[in-house]
Formats: C-alpha cells, sequence, structure tokens
C-alpha cells in the first residue's frame, strides 16, 4: 500500500510534465490550429540552450534564459514555416510539417551539441532528499512540482488579466471574430505559438535535472503529451493540465503492479476516453473533426 | 480515358522490368524490392487517407502485424512461404477489421488519435512480450523458403524476390484498381467528398469506413508481410507511429488523390532515404524532415497532384 | 392514410425551445410548405425529419410507421430523403458521379466491390435518366464544384430523386438564387410534382413562389404552428397575417 | 478536406533549382573518390550514427577510420588502399541487416564491421552469413553471437555477456557483502547479464534480494529505486546502459542511495559517465578498454593521435573499433588474400600485436567461437576527476580466465566445405 502511494506521488510528478508540455501544446493547437510534432523538440532545444548557458549565468538565469530562446526560436519557425499552414482546414499538413521538422531539430542539436549525453548541474540545495524515510521526495522533485505549478498560474493568470491574454482567449473561441474586431491576428498567433514553445523549453529544463540532456530526450514525450491533450480535450487548457496529470497518475500506479504496461496504460486511457468520450474530459464537441 | 491506359502501361512496363534498368541507373533489387512494399502499405492507406478522407496515424500497426504474422507462420508452422504471406495478410486485416469498429465513429484528428492509440497498444505488445514476440530484441530466426512451384524450385535471392513481391503487389494494387471503379469505391469517395450528404442519400457512412479501413488493413498487413521476408527479420519499431508517420507522408508527397500518388512517394522516400543514408549516415535525418516540409509546403497535392494540373491546364 | 405525420413534437436545445408541440400532416402526392420567419424553426424540423437529431417528445410518423429511433441512413431506404439549405453535394466529382452514389446506393450495390457488365449499364442508365429529368444531361461531365451555383442546387436535387423517394424534402430549394435559376428551380418542383405525382414537402422563405405552387401551407412562427391549410386559408388567416405576412410586407 | 484550393507560395521553383543544384554536387563526389583509386578494399561499416547510441556508434567508427588511415599508410591490405563505407542502422535491427546487404550487394564491400546493440548485432551476424561474408561484432555482447548462434565468418571482438559479469561479480565478491540487488533492461543483453551474475552470486552462496525488470527506454525509476531501498542491498548490479543508465544513476544520486549501497555495473562506458553530474558519477564496474595505461606501450602515442582527430578521448568504442578495423587488415597479411573464408582462417587463433592491441594479456581470437579475448579492467568511477580522468583501473582480467570455453557456450562452428 505504500508503495502504492509512492508510485502514486511519483507518477503525479510526471504528470506535471506532462501537463505543463500538454499546456504549450493546446495552446498552439486551439488558436494556431497547427498539431505540433515538434513540441518535444523545443523540449531539448529550451534545454540544450539552458545548459550552454547556464556556466555564464548559472542555474537561476538559464532556468529562465533557456525556455525564453526556445520561444524566440518558435516565432522564427511560426513566421517562415508555420504559417503556411493556416487555413489549410486538414490538420495532416501541420502535423507532417512539424513531424519534419522535429526530426531536423533533433539533427542539429546532435550535430551542434554532439550525441552523447552532457550533464546538466542542478544547485546542490535541491540535489538531495528532503528526508530520510520519504528519500524519493528530493528537493529538485518539489521544486518541479512548484515551478510547474507557478508557470501554470502566470499562464492563466496572464490569460485572464492580460489585454493580450484575453484575445488570445477570444481567438481560441472564435478567431474570425476577433480579427474583424482590429486585433492583429498575424501577432496573436506568432506570439501564442511562441508561448507554447516556451513552455515546452520550459519543461525541458527542468526535466534536465532528471533525465539525461541527449538529442532524443524529446521524442518519447511527444506522444504523451498528445495523449495529456486529448485525454484533457483538445481546446481546453484546464483540460490538458488534467489529462497530464491523470496520465502521469496513471503510468505511476501501473508500474506499481505491472511495470511492463507502464507505457502503455496511457495509449489504453485515450482509446477509451476517445471511445466513450470522444472530446476528452473538458474539451468541446466538433472541435477538428 | 486512354491516356490512363498508357500510364498504366508504362507503370507496369516499369516495374516487370526493373531488374534490367534499376541497376544502370545505380539501383539494387533490394531497393526496388523495399520501395513496393511501402508503395503497397502507402496506398492501401491511401485507400483510407486519401479516398475515403480519414486520417489514419496507424496503419503501420498492421503493416507490422503482417509482419510478425509471417514470421511467427515461418518460425512454428510452415516453411511455405507463400501460405506465411497469406497468414500475415490474414493477421494485419483481422486486427483491422475487428478493431474498426472503434474508429469508424471518428473522424479528423480523433480518428489519427484513435488510430495511433491501437497502433501504440500493439507496438507495445509487440515489445514486452518477449516470449513470443523476441520482445525488443525483434523477432528473428526464420528466412524466406525457396519457392516450390510444382515444376522448379526456385530460390528467393534478390531478384526473384523483387518478382515475387511484384507479383503480391500487382494483387494489391489490381483489388484496390478494380474498388476504385466499383460501387463500393465511389462510395468510400462520396464519403471523403461529402460525409453528410452520403448519410442523407441513405449510406451508413460508418460501415463504410469500417470496411476502408479493414481493407486497407488487409493491404498493409500483405505489405508488412512481404516487409517480414524482405528483411528476414520484423521488429517493434515496424509498428511504431513513426513508421505510420512514414506512410502517410508518402501518400502525400505522391498525391493522395492520386492511384498511382503513394508509388512515387514511396519511390521518393525510400530513395532519399537510402541515397541519403549513405552519404550523410550523421545527417540524413535533415534531409528527410526537409522533405516533409518541402512536400507539405509546395507540394500539398502531392507530385501527380501538380502533373494533374499541368496536364489540365494544358 | 397519411404519408407522414407528426404529432406533438417537441425540440428543446438546453434553454431553447425550437419547436414546441407541433402538429402536420401530409397526405400522399401533396406539395405541401412550411413557411416561417427566420428562426421559426422549420429547418430544425426538417432535422426531425430526416433525422439529423431526435425530437426531444412527440412521434414521427412516416408511411405507416413510427420512425422515431430510425437512424437518418435509415429513413433514406424507407423513402424520405432530404437537400439541405446550404448545398451539401460532392464538390470534386463530376455530376455524373454525384448522382451515380445516389443511384448505386438505391440499386443496393453501394457495398459491391466488382459489380457485372450488365449492372453497371443498368446504373449509368438510370443516372442519364434522372439527368434528363432534370436538364443536367449537357453537365454530366464537369465537376460540380465549377458550375452555377443554381446548378448545384439542381443537382442535390437530382441525387435526393435518385433515391426515388417517397417523399422528398427540400430545405429552401431556391436560396441564394437568382430570378432566372429560381423560375428554372420551381418549374422543376411542380414538374416532378405534376407529372411524377411526387411528394414534396418544402420550405421556403419566398412567399410569392410557396402561395403559387404549393397544395397547404404550414406556418410556423417561434417553434408553433401557427395556422395551416390552402394557400388562400392561410393568406387570410388574421394570425398570420399579423405575425408573418405584416411584417414582410411592413 | 479539400487540398485542391490551396494556394502555393510562390518561390517553389527556385528552391525547387535549388534542391537540383545541391543534389547535383553530392551525386558528383563519389565518382571523384572512385577515379582516385584502382579498386579499394572496402570495409562496410554498419552502427547507429542516429538515435539513442549515436554517440557509441560515432565512437567506433572514429576509431575505425583512425585505423584505417594508419593502414592506408603504411601501403594498405595488400598493397590495395581501404576504403571505409559507413552506414547508419539508427540502432534499429531492420535498417542495419539492410544496410548490410546494401553494402554487400550493391558496394561489394570485402569486409563488414559494426553493431552497438546486441540485437543488431546479432541480426547483421546472421545477414552477413546467408552472404558469406567476413563480419566483426565490434559492440553488442549477447553472448548468443559467438555461442549458440556463432557462424564461420563472424568474429566478436567485444566482450561477451558472461565475461563481463565473471570480471565484475569477482571483484564485487572479494570487495562487498554477498547481498546483492539487480536491476535488468527488458531485453536480450540485461536477461543474459542477470542470468550470469547471479548464477555467480548463488555459486558464492550469495544472497539474491530481487531483480528489477525494466522496459529498456524507461525514463523513470523511482518505483524500482524505492523496493531497492527497501531491501538494503551490499551491492545494487545495474545492467542498464546508455540513456537508461544515465537516467537511473542520475535519480539514484538524488535519492541519496550512492551514499547507502554500493552501485556495479558490468560495463561502464566514458561516453554515458561524461554524461552525468559529477555526483552521480560513482560505483565500479567494468570497461572493455581504458585510455590510461602509463605502463602500456603505444597507449600514449594512441590516445594523443586520437584526441588530435577528433578533439575528445579515445573511449573504449573507440578502441573496438580500431582494433576491429585493424584485425581485418592483419588478418588479410596472414591469409594473403581477402576471401571470406581464407580471412576467416587466419583470423582463428589472430593475436593483436602490441600496437593494435593497447592492453595487456595479448588478446587474441578464439578459434573454437571467434570470441576476442580481451581484458577487462575493473574498477572504480573517480567522482573526483574531471573529464576523461572518470575511472580508476584497479584490476586488469585476462578475457581467456573469463570465458566459458567454446563448448560450454554451445558453439559448434561449420565452414562451408
Amino acid at each position: 500500500m505504500e508503495l502504492l502511494l509512492f508510485d502514486a506521488f511519483n507518477g503525479l510528478i510526471q504528470g506535471t510534465f506532462y501537463a505543463l508540455m500538454a499546456l504549450g501544446l493546446s495552446l498552439i493547437i486551439s488558436l494556431n490550429s497547427v498539431i505540433n510534432f515538434a513540441h518535444g523538440g523545443f523540449m531539448v532545444v529550451g534545454a540544450y540552450l539552458a545548459y550552454t548557458l547556464a556556466p555564464y549565468i548559472g542555474f537561476w538565469g538559464a532556468l529562465f534564459a533557456g525556455p525564453i530562446l526556445a520561444g524566440f526560436i518558435g516565432i522564427i519557425v511560426e513566421r517562415t514555416l508555420v504559417r503556411y499552414m493556416y487555413g489549410r482546414p486538414d490538420p495532416i499538413y501541420s502535423l507532417l510539417l512539424t513531424f519534419g521538422f522535429a526530426l531536423i531539430i533533433e539533427d542539429v542539436v546532435r550535430t551542434i551539441w554532439g550525441a552523447q549525453g552532457l550533464p546538466f548541474e542542478i544547485p546542490s540545495a535541491l540535489n538531495s532528499p528532503v528526508s530520510t524515510t520519504y528519500f524519493f521526495v528530493t528537493g529538485y522533485r518539489l521544486f518541479v512540482i512548484a515551478a510547474i505549478a507557478l508557470a501554470t498560474i502566470a499562464l492563466f493568470a496572464f490569460l485572464r488579466l492580460s489585454r493580450f491574454g484575453i484575445r488570445i482567449r477570444a481567438g481560441i473561441l472564435d478567431l474570425e471574430t476577433v480579427s474583424t474586431l482590429g486585433v492583429n491576428v498575424y501577432l496573436l498567433r506568432s506570439v501564442n505559438f511562441a508561448i507554447g514553445t516556451l513552455l515546452a523549453g520550459f519543461a525541458g529544463v527542468l526535466a534536465a535535472g532528471i533525465l539525461q540532456l541527449a538529442p532524443t530526450m524529446g521524442d518519447d514525450v511527444i506522444m504523451a503529451t498528445f495523449v495529456a491533450v486529448v485525454v484533457g480535450g483538445i481546446g481546453s487548457l484546464l483540460g490538458s493540465v488534467l489529462g497530464g496529470l491523470l496520465i502521469g497518475l496513471a503510468a505511476g500506479v501501473t508500474t506499481a503492479y505491472y511495470p511492463a504496461a507502464s507505457d502503455v496504460v496511457i495509449y489504453i486511457i485515450m482509446a477509451v476516453v476517445l471511445i466513450v468520450r470522444p472530446r476528452g474530459l473538458l474539451g468541446q464537441e466538433g472541435l477538428f473533426e | 480515358m486512354s491516356r490512363r491506359i498508357y500510364v498504366n502501361g508504362a507503370v507496369w512496363l516499369l516495374l516487370l522490368t526493373a531488374a534490367l534498368w534499376l541497376p544502370l541507373i545505380g539501383g539494387y533489387m533490394a531497393l526496388a524490392s523495399r520501395v513496393l512494399v511501402y508503395a503497397l502499405a502507402a496506398m492501401g492507406l491511401n485507400l483510407l487517407l486519401g479516398f475515403t478522407g480519414c486520417m489514419s496515424f496507424g496503419e503501420a500497426a498492421y503493416f507490422g502485424l503482417g509482419g510478425y504474422g509471417t514470421g511467427l507462420f515461418l518460425t512454428h508452422l510452415t516453411h511455405s512461404t507463400v501460405l506465411a504471406v497469406i497468414a500475415g495478410t490474414i493477421v494485419g486485416g483481422l486486427a483491422a477489421f475487428l478493431f474498426g469498429p472503434l474508429v469508424m465513429r471518428r473522424r479528423g484528428i480523433y480518428f489519427a488519435m484513435i488510430t495511433v492509440a491501437i497502433g501504440q497498444i500493439f507496438y507495445f505488445i509487440a515489445e514486452r512480450w518477449n516470449s513470443f514476440t523476441g520482445g525488443e530484441d525483434g523477432l528473428a530466426g526464420f528466412s524466406r523458403q525457396p519457392l516450390h512451384l510444382g515444376f522448379a524450385i526456385v530460390p528467393l535471392d534478390a531478384v526473384a524476390f523483387y518478382y515475387f513481391v511484384l507479383f503480391f503487389f500487382a494483387i494489391g494494387a489490381g483489388v484496390i484498381a478494380l474498388l476504385l471503379h466499383s460501387p463500393l469505391g465511389h462510395t468510400f469517395i462520396a464519403i471523403r467528398e461529402n460525409r453528410r450528404r452520403a448519410q442523407f442519400l441513405g449510406i451508413h457512412v460508418e460501415r463504410y469506413v469500417w470496411a476502408s479501413f479493414a481493407i486497407a488493413g488487409v493491404i498493409a498487413g500483405l505489405a508488412g508481410a512481404l516487409n517480414a521476408l524482405q528483411n528476414n527479420f520484423i521488429s517493434p519499431i515496424n509498428l511504431y507511429w513513426v513508421e505510420s508517420g512514414n506512410l502517410v507522408i508518402m501518400a502525400v508527397l505522391g498525391g493522395m488523390r492520386s492511384f498511382w500518388g503513394p508509388l512515387v512517394g514511396a519511390i521518393i522516400f525510400v530513395g532519399i532515404q537510402d541515397y541519403v543514408s549513405s552519404y550523410f549516415p550523421n545527417n540524413w535525418e535533415t534531409f528527410i524532415g526537409g522533405l516533409f516540409i518541402v512536400a507539405v509546403i509546395f507540394f500539398p497535392n502531392g507530385i501527380l497532384g501538380i502533373v494533374r494540373r499541368r496536364m489540365k491546364a494544358a | 392514410m397519411s404519408l407522414l405525420r407528426l404529432t406533438n413534437i417537441s425540440r428543446v436545445f438546453g434553454k431553447l425551445v425550437a419547436l414546441q408541440n407541433v402538429e402536420l400532416e401530409m397526405e400522399e402526392g401533396r406539395l405541401y410548405a412550411v413557411i416561417g420567419p427566420n428562426g421559426a424553426g422549420k429547418t430544425t424540423l426538417f432535422n426531425l425529419i430526416s433525422g439529423f437529431f431526435p425530437a426531444t417528445s412527440g412521434e414521427i410518423w412516416f408511411d405507416g410507421r413510427q420512425i422515431n429511433r430510425v437512424p437518418a441512413a435509415n429513413r433514406v431506404a424507407l423513402g424520405l430523403v432530404r437537400t439541405f439549405q446550404i448545398t451539401e453535394v460532392f464538390p470534386e466529382l463530376s455530376v455524373f458521379e454525384n448522382v451515380r452514389i445516389g443511384v448505386e446506393a438505391e440499386a443496393r450495390c453501394s457495398t459491391r466491390p466488382w459489380p457485372g457488365r450488365a449492372l453497371i449499364r443498368q446504373i449509368n442508365q438510370r443516372v442519364e435518366e434522372l439527368l434528363e429529368t432534370t436538364g443536367l444531361s449537357a453537365q454530366a461531365g464537369r465537376i460540380v464544384s465549377e458550375l452555377a451555383h443554381g446548378d448545384q442546387r439542381v443537382v442535390e436535387v437530382t441525387m435526393a430523386l435518385s433515391r426515388r423517394p417517397k417523399l422528398l424534402l427540400l430545405d429552401e430549394p431556391t436560396a441564394g438564387m437568382g430570378q432566372e435559376e429560381t423560375a428554372h428551380m420551381v418549374r422543376l418542383i411542380r414538374d416532378l410534382h405534376v407529372r411524377q405525382q411526387q411528394s414534396i414537402l418544402f420550405i421556403e422563405h419566398d412567399m410569392d413562389l410557396v402561395f403559387g405552387i404549393a397544395d397547404r401551407i404550414t406556418v410556423l412562427n417561434y417553434g408553433k404552428v401557427l395556422a395551416t391549410g390552402t394557400p388562400r386559408d392561410v393568406a387570410a388567416d388574421p394570425l398570420v397575417q399579423a405575425a408573418y405576412l405584416g411584417e414582410a410586407s411592413a | 478536406m479539400s487540398t485542391e484550393r490551396i494556394k502555393l507560395p510562390v518561390q517553389r521553383r527556385t528552391i525547387l533549382k535549388a534542391g537540383v543544384a545541391l543534389g547535383a554536387t553530392q551525386v558528383m563526389s563519389p565518382f571523384v573518390i572512385k577515379a582516385l583509386g584502382e579498386t579499394p578494399v572496402k570495409i562496410g561499416w554498419i552502427d547507429p550514427f542516429t538515435g539513442t547510441y549515436a554517440a557509441l556508434g560515432t565512437s567506433q567508427l572514429n576509431g575505425a577510420k583512425m585505423a584505417v588511415g594508419e593502414i592506408n599508410k603504411k601501403g594498405g591490405i595488400l598493397g590495395r588502399q581501404v576504403q571505409i563505407l559507413a552506414e547508419d542502422s539508427a540502432a534499429n535491427v531492420g535498417q542495419a541487416t539492410e544496410k548490410l546487404n546494401k553494402l554487400v550487394d550493391q558496394e561489394k564491400v570485402d569486409f563488414t564491421a559494426g553493431g552497438v546493440s546486441s540485437a543488431e548485432a546479432a541480426a547483421m551476424s546472421h545477414a552477413a552469413n546467408l552472404k558469406s561474408m567476413l563480419y566483426i561484432a565490434v559492440g553488442g555482447h549477447v553472448d548468443t553471437i559467438t555461442g549458440t548462434d556463432c557462424y564461420w565468418n563472424t568474429f566478436k571482438l567485444c566482450s561477451d555477456t558472461w565475461m563481463l559479469s565473471e570480471a565484475l561479480c569477482a571483484t564485487l565478491l572479494k570487495k562487498f557483502g554477498k547481498r546483492w540487488y539487480f536491476c535488468t533492461p527488458d531485453y536480450a543483453w540485461g536477461h543474459f547479464l542477470y542470468k550470469g551474475a547471479s548464477t555467480i552470486l548463488d555459486q558464492a552462496k550469495g544472497t539474491n534480494l530481487g531483480n528489477a525488470v525494466l522496459p529498456l527506454g524507461a525514463t523513470d525509476f523511482t518505483s524500482a529505486l524505492i523496493k531497492v531501498q527497501q531491501a538494503k542491498p551490499d551491492v545494487f548490479v545495474v545492467f542498464q546502459s546508455g540513456d537508461d543508465f544515465v537516467n537511473l544513476m542520475k535519480q539514484a544520486t538524488q535519492f541519496g542511495m550512492t551514499k547507502t549501497m554500493a552501485f556495479a555495473s558490468p560495463l561502464l562506458e566514458l561516453e554515458p559517465e561524461a554524461a552525468l553530474p559529477v555526483e552521480a558519477r560513482t560505483g565500479w564496474g567494468v570497461m572493455e578498454w581504458w585510455w590510461d595505461q602509463p605502463n602500456q606501450p603505444h597507449v600514449k602515442e594512441f590516445v594523443a593521435t586520437y584526441q588530435k582527430l577528433y578533439k575528445a578521448t579515445p573511449s573504449g568504442r573507440s578502441w573496438l573499433g580500431y582494433a576491429a578495423a585493424h584485425s581485418f587488415a592483419l588478418a588479410a597479411e596472414k591469409a594473403k588474400s581477402i576471401k571470406a573464408p581464407k580471412m576467416a582462417r587466419a583470423m582463428e587463433g589472430l593475436v593483436l600485436p602490441p600496437e593494435v592491441a593497447l592492453e595487456p594479456n595479448n588478446p587474441y581470437y578464439r578459434a573454437g567461437d571467434h570470441q576476442c579475448m580481451i581484458t577487462e579492467f575493473v574498477g572504480e568511477v573517480n567522482q573526483k576527476g574531471k573529464y576523461p580522468d572518470l575511472f580508476t583501473v584497479s584490476e586488469e582480467l585476462a578475457g581467456e580466465k573469463l570465458a566459458k570455453s567454446p563448448a560450454d557456450k554451445g558453439c559448434k562452428m561449420t565452414f562451408p566445405a
């Protein structure tokens, strides 16, 4: 029983990662109508940039600089490639475009930083357990949960309180109307894409403290992120967060009973959701059909 | 009408004489077999993708299952290569038939995601069930056996195997062609064009999506069976969603609306992958990724889509 | 026996009552119109009859059967075929191919992967016959999306006819059409009615058109039946005059 | 799904032209190489250069390229220049066999070598056998390649899993207690290692506290680590390699486990150690080769040249690639031929000379199973050190003394008539 609780807690930590990734992906899907398969790639880019910058500006500086640069690259990609996908009703094109871009990111990262994994140092204050009984609750893991929670709250506050955020939310509901109201839709979509990739980069930096920093780091995460979005409901940001936490938890609990199934369980959940309640936990009906 | 006959004649002539001209342009028979295998799978997928309008992103599952069916059949049951191909085809087709009802109600991105989900479930089963599938290490220990033709025993070397594949490719392509010119095919196209209209003409759209999904599964299973024989090996990676993505890009690249589109796409994709990965073993992924991007931005209707428009304009 | 009978039909969307206790009865061989201002519930009524979504309460009887739970595609087989207010065709196929889909469905051979030659001949013959009826023969080879709007609507009607409907449901058949196109459509509807005794139920906005050709008219307003009767009776009905005609002429 | 009406950006034609031009230059280049030499001896080299094992595969190829440079400087193989044709397997077994077949059929290579994962090495061994092609399994440790599935054409340079287990366990039993816990990745490599190590532990009358079997590519090891911590073993034997190993070590260190028990790994490698943060660089294990052998002749020169060429210190993988490429040249000199059967005969019993061996105990290819008897470097990860000084050798064990006999491994070698 105790072990089960451990695994559940651990699953929730995984879930916060998925939630953060899913949040960014969901933003991009909702406003840009683009299925961003390169989301895992932006995660890797954020982490590597942070690694490169850390010796100069420290872990804390890199924690912000890495994601911001990832967001900046996001804008460039949006302006040069993704924008061609707007107005194509079939999501297959954006999916394939970003899939191709993900391949390029992996290759470029490997060429620049090498195929060999790199050591990403985290502050030693965070790098030890907080208690000896619950040794698996390390300072870093608590920090990750707090950081992701803060980022999520900050994002929701931005979307509710700032003018730009409110426009993004309005655009998610009805982009056409927003554009007739005189809002610069191009800018809106660019910034939104950048926010999405910034969140991915942030997830990457946080993950690099637990996982190996390697070019292939984003490979497994991307599908799990999609699962989180679909389970939570396409078009619902809150749903994505819930979806991420849910699949993390499910994978964690499965690990306790049957480790071999811990990967597949999230797909089983997605299949069940799609069969029973296709719009997901909090999604709207009929989007992207 | 007559132009179609010329085109078809030229395609078949080129395929039949591949052994003569391919080495002259630097190709080799194993590559040609691989092109045909992927072209067949992509054509099956395209029945669903381009002609029924359902974005399947999990076709590799049935491709891979066909391979495992063949591999396991050869390992445990028989030494007949042809029977093994049939077994693989049945396994792939049966799986698609059984899972069809789960996917047939979904549309658009939801259809893509549920096909991914089912595909990934098969992938993980293949990867974890060590004792049966060989798990992560893959299933080896079988090899294509010589063909017993009654009057002769033909060992399946590279050239013979190409014609072996071509034979099944012809069957598969023939079935798809017949289908597209039949009422069933007309109905598939109608569903792609306008689901609602089809439904209110009394067509049970979901049943037809199921049928299309199952037929695509049969074709993918056949292609997967040939793929297993091609490599004498099958591993979970053949069921992975990335493989599904490759099949989709082949169809899109060549032209989703064209019968031969997936073949053209497979020639380009498999050819470039083979060629570029030999010259840039470290960076070939950039070329493939670039190919995806170029295809999507500049050739949304595929190579054949452009050719067709040119001819129409002329 | 009536062909179509709606008893006490209601449909609620959330808090919005789209249709309330609607009664409607139609005999075979009639040309029957439903009119009403925008938002009166005309299309909702069609959607209920054709099975687009179910009624919240009440019963729908067609050809002696209660069809409340019959799925849309099966209602077509029973003889209920509709068109849509916004043209629904197969845009990238030719006119011939559009109509052929319906003919093949009617011949119950849509599932046939390899039909015989005789069957193909039969089907093609029937398609040509239908195109003749609606005057589309000259356009048979053209891609539908390249046709004029009016012709696209005629294609949709032809497709509906291919299912040999006992009752043809036309949702604003002249919507968005110019004068000439409208006249053509009206002629087509009347021809079908007069020459082939086709039962037709149609929704229309254009008052003159309705009063010119319909046998009977039902007027809907705010989801309720305001009046039912011959054009003359309806025109004379004070409620209708107050609620609808008055507004329209004002 | 109306695709016909999509507007295209205008520059399609320009980009197409650029693409054709680029393609043309690529097509031209191979002919230039071909024009220079008469017919070079070709080595087909298949390793993963993309995906998870890219770092290891690249090290192997780098070693091999360096060796080929030396061979060519000395006049090549039987007077002919040597050329390496490298292909990416992406650690995908299907792709590995495809590439091997392509190199043999299309490029007409004379020998083949490579492989990082056990599965790809085993598959390539089989595929090479079908083509009667000489193949050296450079990496890919699984026992069967030189055991039950041995072939006349296949030689294995890297150790087999039994040699690694034996080398590790002997040291662990000497230095630590006998209560062990295992962690096994769920594929051939892991299963063979576990079988070996647990057998040795049983024979030593130790206690096997448990074995956590985890899928390959697992990223989160918390659940397994909790169980291990609760069992309080003396030694935690980790069979994971590559990325999995790095992730496991990172997480175990954060949990403070490296302070309460000894960590051990049957195959330590420089590449993953370099990927670990300093505090996670800990534990005991086996290296198949180590760059810092002050008393061994030629090693210093080898390391210096390699560092100059590749701006990195040679790892065990680099040496494996280097020695494999040299093995072809040595065997050809001995056989006076590059025909596969003659080469294979010549390689049986072939002793690597000191300038290739770069390690003690005179490694040689054993005749019975074609396994190379390389030296295992047992030692401790050097936490205080900076790259590349990450390991301290405590013992150098001769492979000969560790390996099972060919008969015990179940190898029945048959040469073609």
